[in-house]
């Protein structure tokens, strides 16, 4: 095992899918001579030259419709848009183009490109480079969806996504120099598996991405007054693992679902409309969710901290939950 | 203009003419109900697709659009594999799901389109760029109306396929209108050529009814392309003998521009010049004309007697 | 009263608010000239002339963004985005300026637009003709997401949505010729207020939009059977009326959320996951979503039935529901 | 080029030289982390938009950019009020809660940009669109660097204004750089005025680290937009300094760009100059330096004596 940064883990596996597979290229704004806006492809350039990794200009919607027509043409692109807001430039690409290309052929070809992009706030970044969007792309057929908390996770994720023959959205958060322990030797993680971060018996707390460190925080803090949460941490929304959900809400009865995004009409809500659908019986408690307050997110830490959800928010939130259970038995 | 062979004229004549009968045939079909959604015609407006398309490769590339028959003809599509498709059948090779509209066939090398306007330019870019890194010597035409110009993909993508030098053509069918309003009244540039050299690109524009010179500009253009000196942008004016869309009563439009729109036929003016050259007679024309329709009628008769798409196939190919 | 269409109503409900307000301007790819694609605003250029009936490029992008400037500074543009799947190209207009104008001045300026749009399926229209996205635009603060079904509705509901100060996604449905009747009078319908079309006692439904319609035809046959179910039309999903959603489910204890979108990550989500937060004891049953299958919409009739929600599978749905609990008791 | 007055050549001076004081303070204060989020410095660049703001009215309007305030202070922005919102304060135009590069001042008409490069442009257009309605004289620049001409947006509004005539005009800092990446890299057209046949629109280029020549081309175009003769795209080749953000190793960049680019200073050109003209003295220079810097001074202490944005005012103006 070796400890290595969040940015480190994607750029290994970038760097090892780029030597193992010759199909696959890297493309996006600054991702090339530079190494990146956040050294995520330090030294791909050097190592791959020019054909691979693939400077382009400040025009998301073509980076992502190339991307696309490369896919479909046999290419593996790994293409980048830099800040997740920014795919509100490239949404008809990826929605229109990416996820329906193999539909609409009838299976004559397929897509395989993963869009990587920067999600998250909690850094001054202001309303523009600091969205959580997953659930817009949750709702499209035809994507997956990524998005890993830890450097272990990143890096066995983004090689999987790489060899995948889906579209995929592949979300990478702000906190960039988180650190973690990772093997020496190769390794993917299937997607679509969530993993139980933390076992516990008391709530079950369903997350994934950026606040998860945040559960992880509140998960010890609890754990001090008595209240043992379980952590899944999803890391792929699409497909989603309802198994793992499922398996722990039967063990616990309640569920706490916390994400960055804004809470209304987010990821939350399919999750906690899906275990209520098949695991009602289940529960002994409403299902809490926690996310984004309703407004854009400000620039300059006190306003954006009174948005951003707080591990104040997931103590209350399970505490509540436990409570009120507890007050009716 | 360098030399077409008679050989040559005859087959481009051959092309233009199947996809005049196709085209007839289909809003027939269109307006009994037998073809579904919306038909866009492209009476009027053939020689351009076929022009641009005779002569490519059967590797090469080039993406549909809503009057995209002309191109399925030119990439010599058997009429069968076609018509299974535009009548919803599951032996189209979109097995009935897509339709003509949206027509896919990669066998042939045609891309598809995905309904947004614009949305196939940054597509057939990156298959282009494919074509690039593989060496492949293939090349992609990319072909779109006017009113398409406007959009922001049309500008991204040109920049990025002129600076990396990609083999791809751009090709503009400027018929001066987009559904309902006249390019007058949504572009400030309406000789879209002039565009090129914002993009650093060559810029051509022919008359898109006279179908040798579209091929010849268009033969020029794929030769760069091919030797890997870039993209050109070749705009072809054209009149748009319908309206918008099969049914449409062009309240709109002034009646006289339809009149004068429908005297210039590329097919009668190409017949004449052969006819001229002694390449066709009157009755190698007949009997040209009749195997074309013989071949449309086999065509449909084997789509109506396959299997309409089934319920089961729209769940399928959402994800490998 | 009278009998007017769908689409009649929305170009009654646009020459009103112009006639009334020199600020209100329409513009749009088609609709000054030619009277709209699809008639909607037939006869406003001839009426208000170029400057206030304004034909625009193909350029849904700039469409979007030039009305919200032209929003702060005093106009109220009704931009229209012909078919609800070309918002996928104005989506950094939309999401990006429109929504957040506002807060990131502070309240220096407001947007009130109107962004008109087609959504719906069922017209072979084919997969980039034929989506439903509205959970997107609820997923974003600042914006108002307005979806009427009925002539009466989308007409009272467009006036108000024209005279709101925030901009607004006001989606329309492809059954363009659905009949209704209508006051002679000038009348408004407030955002945020669902109607209840139809009192039951059984199951409460949840539905807007197209949808509406297969549902009520669903509610007679299932009255034929004795199952009376109460039909809430949202009319308005941001802001979302939970009063009415509450009272009718304390009454029935069950929920059905019918939608046309797809269901996986739909609107109805985040309406099943708050009606669990809130309402958790008074449910007597797990609540049943419906929606689109997840995959895009194939052209053709037969491919695309299969794909859609229909009649069928809300009268199944109603009688899961019920059979489930009587089976408990 | 026309003549401009002593007097207007002493104020130009001024806001060019407060540009630059402002500058280097922000700086200070963000390395101090006084300043919060990224910070994108224009010096070197500062002649473009003291130049094209210095004589609009002030009911005029123009865009805020992530290097904008040049800008700021050519529309006349009280020193205090600026740096109130760049730190994060209750007293700023948006009371605190969007800084310096998201700066929204409607009052002084500054229309403020949402982050993502592009998204101003069409915003722009449609407040000259609503200028036009009017009829209320104002016009609107819309400026944006190198790499934003690529967005799509670009291409889409500079249709739309052209064919409208509507009062704008656009003007491009061009720097050669987009973050880390040369232009010659993404850029098929290095000259972006060439561009402007493309829409039908006047092109011109300046030097735009001579703020005279800014000026004189602004205040044509200005004039013929207001007259109502449509749009002009300017292009104002720069330098930049810095790196793209303060911070910034600049690892991509050749050391010699570097040294190359500050030796091409606009603040030191036209101090120059004027003082050759004899407008300037060495004494009414440093006069006026000390009271640049005193002014900024106050503002800074006006600034940290002020509230910060509170919690409760992320929850406002979501709606109205
Ligand atoms: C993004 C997008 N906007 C609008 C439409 C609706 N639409 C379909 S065809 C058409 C006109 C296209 O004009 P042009 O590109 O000139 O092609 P033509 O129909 O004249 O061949 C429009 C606006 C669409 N399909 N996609
Ligand atoms: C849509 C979008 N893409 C990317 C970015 C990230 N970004 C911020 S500044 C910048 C470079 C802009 O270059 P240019 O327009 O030349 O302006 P300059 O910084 O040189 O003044 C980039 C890529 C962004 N903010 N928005
Ligand atoms: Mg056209
Ligand atoms: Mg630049």
């Amino acid at each position: 095992m070796k400890e290595i940064t969040y940015v480190k883990a994607i750029n290994e596996a970038l760097r090892e899918e780029l030597a193992r597979d010759d199909s696959v290229i890297v493309m996006g704004e600054d991702v090339g001579i530079s190494g990146g806006s956040f050294n995520a492809t330090k030294g791909l350039f050097e190592a791959f030259g020019s054909k691979r990794i693939i400077d382009t200009p400040i025009s998301e919607s073509a980076i992502a419709g190339i991307a696309v027509g490369a896919a479909i043409s046999g290419l593996r692109p790994v293409a980048e848009i830099m800040f997740m807001d920014f795919t509100a430039l490239a949404m008809d690409s990826i929605v229109n183009s990416a996820a329906k290309m193999r539909y609409m052929s009838a299976g004559q070809c397929k897509a395989p490109v993963v869009f990587r992009t920067l999600g998250g706030g909690g850094v001054s970044a202001g309303p523009g480079h600091s969205q959580s969007l997953e659930s817009w792309f949750c709702h499209v057929p035809g994507l997956k969806v990524v998005y890993p908390s830890t450097p272990y996770d990143v890096k066995g994720l983004l090689k999987s996504s790489i060899r995948d023959d889906n579209p995929i959205i592949f979300i990478e958060h702000k906190f960039l120099r988180a650190k973690g322990e990772i093997p020496e030797e190769e390794y993917t993680l299937p997607l679509g598996q969530a993993d139980v971060k933390r076992e516990g018996s008391d709530v079950t707390v369903v997350t994934w991405g950026q606040l998860f460190f945040k559960v992880a925080t509140s998960a010890e803090k609890l754990a001090r007054e008595g209240i043992n949460i379980e952590i899944i941490d999803l890391r792929t929304l699409i497909p989603l693992d309802m198994k793992t959900i499922e398996s722990s809400v039967k063990k616990t009865g309640k569920l706490v679902i916390a994400h960055e995004a804004v809470k209304i009409s987010g990821f939350g809500a399919e999750i906690a409309a899906s275990v209520v659908e098949h695991l009602f019986d289940y529960l002994d408690a409403p299902i809490r969710r926690i996310g984004a307050a309703f407004t854009p997110i400000p620039w300059g830490t006190v306003v954006e901290n009174a948005v951003l959800p707080q591990e104040a928010d997931i103590i209350s939130a399970v505490k509540d939950i436990v409570r009120s259970r507890q007050a009716k038995n | 203009m360098g030399e077409v062979s008679n050989e040559k004229k005859k087959e481009l004549f051959t092309l233009l003419l199947k996809t005049r009968r196709l085209e007839e045939k289909l809003i027939e079909l269109m307006t009994t109900g037998e073809v579904a959604g919306w038909f866009h015609s492209n009476l009027g407006q053939e020689a351009v697709g076929v022009g641009v398309t005779a002569y490519l490769e059967p590797e090469d590339y080039i993406n549909n659009t809503h009057r995209g028959r002309a191109i399925i003809i030119g990439k010599r599509v058997p009429l069968k594999r076609f018509m299974a498709e535009a009548l919803g059948r599951k032996n189209g090779p979109c097995e009935g799901i897509s339709g003509e509209m949206h027509y896919f066939d990669l066998k042939y090398g045609i891309l598809g389109q995905s309904g947004t306007l614009g949305g196939q330019i940054p597509v057939a870019v990156g298959v282009a760029l494919a074509c690039q890194y593989r060496k492949s010597d293939q090349v992609v035409i990319c072909i779109f109306g006017d009113g398409t110009v406007d959009e922001g993909n049309f500008h991204e993508s040109l920049n990025i396929a002129s600076l990396w030098k990609l083999p791809i053509v751009f090709v503009v069918e400027n018929n001066g209108w987009a559904q309902f309003t006249p390019q007058k009244a949504t572009a400030s540039q309406v000789d879209i050529w002039r565009k090129a050299e914002g993009y650093n690109m060559l810029g051509k524009v022919v008359d898109g009814t006279d179908i040798l010179e579209v091929y010849e500009v268009a033969r020029e253009a794929i030769a760069r392309a091919r030797k890997g000196d870039g993209p050109t942008l070749i705009e072809c004016k054209v009149r748009r003998w319908e309206g918008h869309y099969i049914g449409d009563p062009q309240k709109y439009r002034d009646p006289k521009d339809i009149e004068e729109a429908r005297r210039v036929d590329p097919l009668s003016k190409f017949q004449k010049r052969l006819m001229d050259e002694k390449i066709l007679t009157l009755e190698s024309m007949n009997e040209l004309d009749e195997s074309v329709k013989r071949e449309i009628e086999e065509a449909i008769q084997f789509a109506k007697s396959s299997p309409v798409a089934s319920r089961e196939q729209a769940f399928q190919n959402v994800y490998v």
